[in-house]
């Protein structure tokens, strides 16, 4: 079966006002299945925005491919992109900038079936008050404003209006990090319910490993424009093989004092580089606390370690979690 | 200056509705004809009465015509040149903005380059030498103060487009699949509105101030039809013996400039959260 | 020991609704004390209260602050400007954002020491080599936008500390950075409150960070404290149902993935909806015709760990 | 720094011809030239004679290439009323416009800027209120109407200072005062919001919270951050107190080139008319240009980038 989504060596490069390109991505491949849940995490500045951006050609990439349902993005006319967008939707990350304030939330949700011609007049009000019912709001809140909706509430519409065209894949670009916990609860449990009522493939890119932990079947890490380690999600979070997406899970404050406080403190030390001057060989070798010569001089090639692919030259010496 | 809709802004509003209903009105409402001449009435004071011709009530000019009268005409002059400039500029002012704002790249590049050159020519200067080349007319001072103003929208426009266009609800509108025509009417131009009105009214003002100006160095709405400007311009020479012929236009014009500065400012303040917090 | 900081009954008001109502709490010499609530929940207004740093439109109704002992609410704003930086200093939530852009880091770092100009650099390069700038001789003179993020708030804990206060304000300190600088600035504000016996209070919306860092916590919702007490105590036996629905919202590790998180129902009121009795009456599965009418008061179920809840026993 | 700078001057220099360019063609919006410089009455046969001597009747693009030539050259051409070198006669008017908009400036920044740190800083009190009423005064006055009542009150009353023309440091009293107040304005509302939006940034808090005073915040952080869209305005306004000399000298008699270009538009003297424009416009973009390099110098940002 063909995977709805697969990037192939995307590069996306970014010219600077002056000196070097800012290399944002720079030689990315993955699948996502149908029903799959991919999340891809990292930290600002690796890259994992961008690499969505490309998916629904909202960036042009430098090289590499991406097909959508088949479809390739790159080199995509008007037509064909407009086609790519009806498959692929996006859950952008501020839902209180992702709704036009102008526009009504009833002509926002119907407005991709309303300008592909799939809908109107009566028909369309019913698929927007079904859209709205199905992630939690009334039908009747489809003539109000954003403005009277509160911000977990928003992201349910922006939500619905990603739903409305039935889409193969949805990318979820940091779809709860702007939200309350009690409030990204709510919008985490309708995820998921989504997830099981509909068939689709998800791109789910997210700094908080948590979350992506709570929601994604396989996940990703970037660091820097690099893919560093794709793995299962059991896999990624118990045997890390990537001394980056160890340091990731280290850092993650847990909220329980107890369990927290046992863990062993390897804070990386120093800042992430430029993207726009990465290092030579491994791009993680100025950080990495198992660096070596070798890591300064040679980018690590993608092996497979069990269900995991990971680059890195002393992947095999993994410590024991 | 809070945004807030209070007695004052509705006073402001009251004498520019006034404003607006004087000049519409002015045919039917002037006590005297703005043209005629009563020699044997020159620079009468206000308050003057006279048998035959009536009342007077803000005195005569040099050639004997009612002050009052041509001070009602000449309000439809202000607001007429006014409006009409106004609407010109801003609406080609907004297009050029929407698109140079929209596509960015080359379009912008050139379009943003003929808004600094023609603003690099002040706009005195500017309507001055080509209300002097064309020759002194009504449409053709629409024409001057339309086509001279129109860079200060197309620089609001297009900032404000920019910004806009970044924002996740316009990525959404393209992923919806809307085509550019729609995205600029129903996305960007309802939300970049509130700053182009803010503009349009500063400019309104600035506008009627322009035309009085033109009008004053007889470059504007030419004799005999009054202007306030150009009544002014006449009675600068009486300034020592008729204080009249310069007092109240002056008033009237400089009141007309203030209601609607003070809209102005207050639509800018109701645009603009950061001045209501902190 | 005496308190660092002892906050009493503070009450701040925006156009007359008690937006804080009622906030106590103390800070011992080297604690970290964790003020932790969602948005709107008051405690941004409670960090610059102890400041006396408040926005215009907010008074403050009631209430003490006792800075090591001396009462700062009533004093003039003379006296203020001595005790800011030199006894209670702040940081703020966008490193960047808090340095003047026009200036070097090191000065501003210097105006904070109130150190004459040749003294001063001496100082100001220890500082910055105390909070782990490396280079200290280079960065000293470099402008913000020279520098990361973590590094700018490095900067900014230099300018804090530098004339070694009694009481640090960290507001959200960690809110605008990855985890792993996270990780870092988490540590270093740990370690120079134990080495300096500065008591940090530290405001945050994240479990994880007051899990990490912080000896007590107060829980704080809707302008109240729901429930204040020793970090683990709090976590491990939340006493006011905000808390334990709060704690189980959040997605862990070791959760069963795609398993159903609880929530907390509806959000969070506006000041405008505030009513006579508790304020997540609204919310609560345990809400009933007393919550509605009276504010429950804060009271002690086990040692040091008070809840303002009249239904603390459910929870047990 | 000199990169952004050189980018700067480029910038300016196509501006310049676009102006060069807009008032060629703007001169011809009539469709014949020659009838602009001539004296009322000359006859058909003068005329053409005219506008063969001023090469009026050549294909439009070599026009072009001459007058561009010719102002490249610096050479404003020749006032055929006047029978003077253009130049010449603008430079003995030059000065007194000079004189007459540092006046303007001495007014419109020596109240604008205090005033709008004023309204800033005492945000909402009694202090903002008043100093609102003068900004708004002074942006709806019309200067003519301003000029004629000050002439009238100073001149004419009580008869304090002179009524018109040059002299002294008294004359321009009043002509100062019409021409700054809209630029007053200006600079008063611009600073208000630059000082006002400064003020609301993170990093005066923290100043504030590290113990300076709102005035050492101001003194220290606010203004020099301030300053920089004030500068912008700065620029624009000497080129509008430059335009607007053309009413106030008209009103004061100020023999400036303001006064001059009302004169010549008068006796149809419009290569006079073309060179005031072109001068002012050019001081205008120079203006401009400095006001980015202070712009430069005072940004590290800009300062520092290679």
């Amino acid at each position: 079966m063909n995977p709805v989504l697969a990037v192939d060596g995307l590069v996306v490069h970014f010219p600077a006002r002056h000196g070097p390109p800012v290399r944002a991505v720079d030689g990315v491949t993955f699948t996502v299945a149908e029903r799959e849940t991919l999340g891809l995490v990292g930290e600002s500045g690796c890259g994992k925005t961008t690499v969505s951006n490309a998916i629904v050609g909202l960036v042009q990439p430098t090289g590499g491919e991406v097909r959508v349902a088949g479809m390739p993005v790159r080199g995509a006319d008007r037509r064909t992109l407009r086609e790519i967008r009806a498959k692929a939707q996006i859950v952008f990350q501020d839902p209180a900038t992702s709704l036009n304030p102008r526009m009504t939330i009833g002509a926002a949700i119907g407005e991709p079936l309303l300008v592909r011609g799939l809908a109107r007049g009566r028909e369309l009000r019913e698929r927007v008050a079904a859209l709205l019912t199905e992630v939690g709001l009334r039908p009747e809140h489809a003539s109000r404003y954003p403005h009277q909706f509160s911000g977990g509430q928003r992201q349910r519409i922006v939500i619905a209006r990603a739903l409305a065209l039935r889409p193969a894949l949805l990318l979820c670009v940091e779809p709860v990090s702007a939200l309350d916990v009690s409030v990204r609860a709510q919008i985490l449990n309708l995820f998921v319910e989504l997830q099981q009522s509909h068939a689709m493939a998800c791109l789910f890119v997210s700094h908080d490993l948590a979350v992506v932990r709570h929601v994604c079947d396989r996940v990703a890490v970037m660091y820097l424009g690099h893919l560093i380690e794709l793995a299962p999600r059991d896999a990624l979070y118990t045997t890390p093989r990537h001394p980056y997406t160890r340091a990731l899970l280290a850092a993650v404050p847990e909220p329980d004092p107890a369990l927290q406080r046992a863990k062993p403190r390897v804070p990386l030390q120093g800042e992430i580089p430029s993207p726009a001057a990465p290092p030579q060989g491994c791009v993680f070798h100025t950080r990495c606390p198992m660096a070596i010569a070798h890591c300064r001089e040679e980018v690590p090639a993608w092996r497979h370690l069990g269900e995991t692919i990971v680059a890195c030259h002393r992947a095999e010496e993994t410590p024991a979690p | 200056m809070t945004g807030r809709f209070t007695p004052g802004i509705a006073a402001i509003l009251g004498l520019l509705a006034i404003y607006v209903f004087v000049a519409v009105l002015a045919p039917w409402i002037v006590p005297h004809n703005p043209l005629r001449q009563i020699l044997l009435l020159r620079l009468r004071p206000p308050l003057t009465y006279s048998p035959s011709a009536g009342w007077f009530l803000l005195g005569t000019d040099d050639v004997g015509r009612d002050l009052l009268s041509r001070v009602v005409d000449g309000a439809r002059a202000s607001l007429m040149v006014g409006a009409l400039s106004v609407s010109v500029s801003l609406l080609s002012g907004t297009v050029f903005g929407l698109l140079a704002g929209w596509f960015r790249g080359w379009i912008a590049i050139v379009v943003m380059r003929i808004v600094d050159i023609v603003l690099s020519i002040p706009a005195i200067l500017l309507a001055v030498l080509t209300v002097a080349v064309l020759g002194p007319s009504f449409a053709n001072l629409i024409l001057v103060l339309g086509l001279t103003r129109w860079p200060r929208y197309t620089r609001v426009a297009y900032a404000q487009t920019l910004q806009v266009a970044t924002l996740p609800y316009i990525r959404a509108a393209e992923m919806a699949g809307a085509h550019a025509p729609r995205i600029l009417l129903r996305h960007i131009l309802p939300n970049i509105a509130g700053p182009l009105m803010v503009v349009a009214t500063t400019e309104f003002g600035l506008m009627i101030l322009f035309e009085a100006g033109l009008s004053f160095l007889g470059l504007g709405i030419q004799p005999p039809y009054p202007s306030w400007g150009s009544i002014m311009s006449e009675g600068q020479n009486y300034v020592a013996s008729a204080w009249w012929m310069t007092v109240f236009p002056g008033i009237c014009l400089f009141g007309v400039v203030l209601c609607v500065n003070l809209l102005g400012d207050w639509l800018r303040d109701r645009l603009d959260p950061r001045a209501q917090s902190r | 020991m005496s308190a660092a900081l002892e906050v009493s009954d503070l009450r701040l008001a925006i156009g007359g609704v008690n937006v804080v109502d009622g906030i106590a709490f103390s800070v011992a010499p080297g604690e970290v004390m964790a003020l932790v609530g969602e948005s709107g929940c008051g405690k941004s207004l409670t960090a610059q209260a102890l400041l006396r740093l408040l926005p215009r439109q907010v008074r403050q109704t009631g209430g003490r602050i006792l800075l090591e002992g001396e009462d700062i609410t009533a004093l003039a704003e003379r006296r203020l400007r001595q005790i800011r930086g030199r006894r209670i200093s702040m940081i703020f939530q966008e490193p960047q954002a808090a340095l003047d852009p026009l200036s070097p880091v090191g000065a501003q770092v210097r105006e904070a020491s109130g150190l004459a100009s040749a003294a001063a650099r001496e100082a100001v390069r220890r500082m910055l080599a105390e909070v782990g700038i490396a280079d200290p001789d280079r960065r000293i003179d470099q402008y913000p936008f020279e520098l990361s993020g973590g590094m700018c708030q490095r900067v900014m804990i230099a300018s804090a500390l530098i004339s070694r206060p009694a009481v640090l304000v960290a507001d959200e300190p960690t809110t605008a950075l990855d985890v792993t600088i996270q990780a870092q600035i988490l540590d270093l504000l740990r370690r120079l409150a134990a080495e300096r016996g500065t008591a940090i209070v530290l405001i945050t919306h994240d479990m994880g960070v007051v899990a990490d860092i912080a000896e007590r916590v107060a829980v704080m919702y809707a302008g109240r404290i729901a429930e204040i007490g020793p970090t683990a105590a709090v976590f491990s036996r939340p006493r006011h149902p905000y808390t334990a629905l709060l704690l189980a919202a959040i997605p862990r590790l070791a959760d069963e993935p795609k398993s159903r998180l609880a929530v907390i129902e509806g959000s969070v009121p506006q000041p405008s909806e505030y009513g006579a009795g508790c304020r997540f009456v609204g919310r609560c599965p345990f809400a009933d015709a007393r919550c509605n009418a009276e504010p429950p008061p804060l009271l002690e179920t086990d040692e040091g760990h008070f809840s303002a809840c009249w239904h603390t026993e459910r929870l047990a | 720094m000199l990169r952004h700078i050189a980018g700067r001057v480029g910038q300016a220099v196509v501006t310049t011809f676009g102006v060069l360019t807009l008032v060629f063609f703007l001169m011809r919006l009539s469709g014949d030239p020659t009838l602009l410089l001539v004296p009322q009455g000359a006859s058909a046969h003068q005329i053409a004679i005219l506008r063969h001597q001023l090469g009026f009747d050549r294909p439009l693009i070599v026009q072009y290439v001459a007058y561009l030539r010719q102002l490249l050259q610096g050479n404003l051409g020749t006032s055929l009323v006047q029978r003077m070198p253009v130049a010449s006669i603008l430079g003995s008017r030059i000065p007194y416009t000079i004189e007459l908009a540092a006046g303007s400036l001495v007014v419109a920044v020596g109240i604008g800027i205090p005033a709008g740190v004023a309204m800033a800083v005492w945000r909402g009190s009694l202090v903002e209120r008043s100093l609102a009423a003068l900004v708004f005064a002074g942006q709806s006055m019309p200067t003519f109407w301003s000029g004629i009542l000050m002439i009238l009150l100073f001149g004419v009353v009580l008869g304090w200072l002179p009524t018109s023309g040059v002299a002294g440091l008294p004359s321009l009293i009043m002509p100062s005062i019409a021409l700054g107040a809209l630029s007053m304005a200006s600079f008063a509302r611009m600073t208000r919001i630059a000082v006002l939006d400064e003020l609301s940034r993170d990093y005066v808090a923290a100043a504030r919270a590290r113990g300076l005073s709102l005035g050492a915040a101001v003194a220290r952080h606010v203004a020099r951050n301030a300053a920089i869209p004030v500068v912008t305005v700065a620029a624009l306004e000497i080129g509008n107190l430059l335009a607007g000399a053309v009413i106030v000298e008209t009103v004061f008699a100020w023999p400036g080139i303001g006064q001059l270009a009302i004169q010549a538009i008068a006796a149809r003297d419009f290569l006079v008319v073309q060179a005031i424009v072109l001068f002012v416009s050019f001081v205008f973009i120079v203006m401009n240009l400095l006001a980015d390099v202070v712009y430069a110098v005072i940004d590290p940002r800009i300062r520092l980038s290679s």
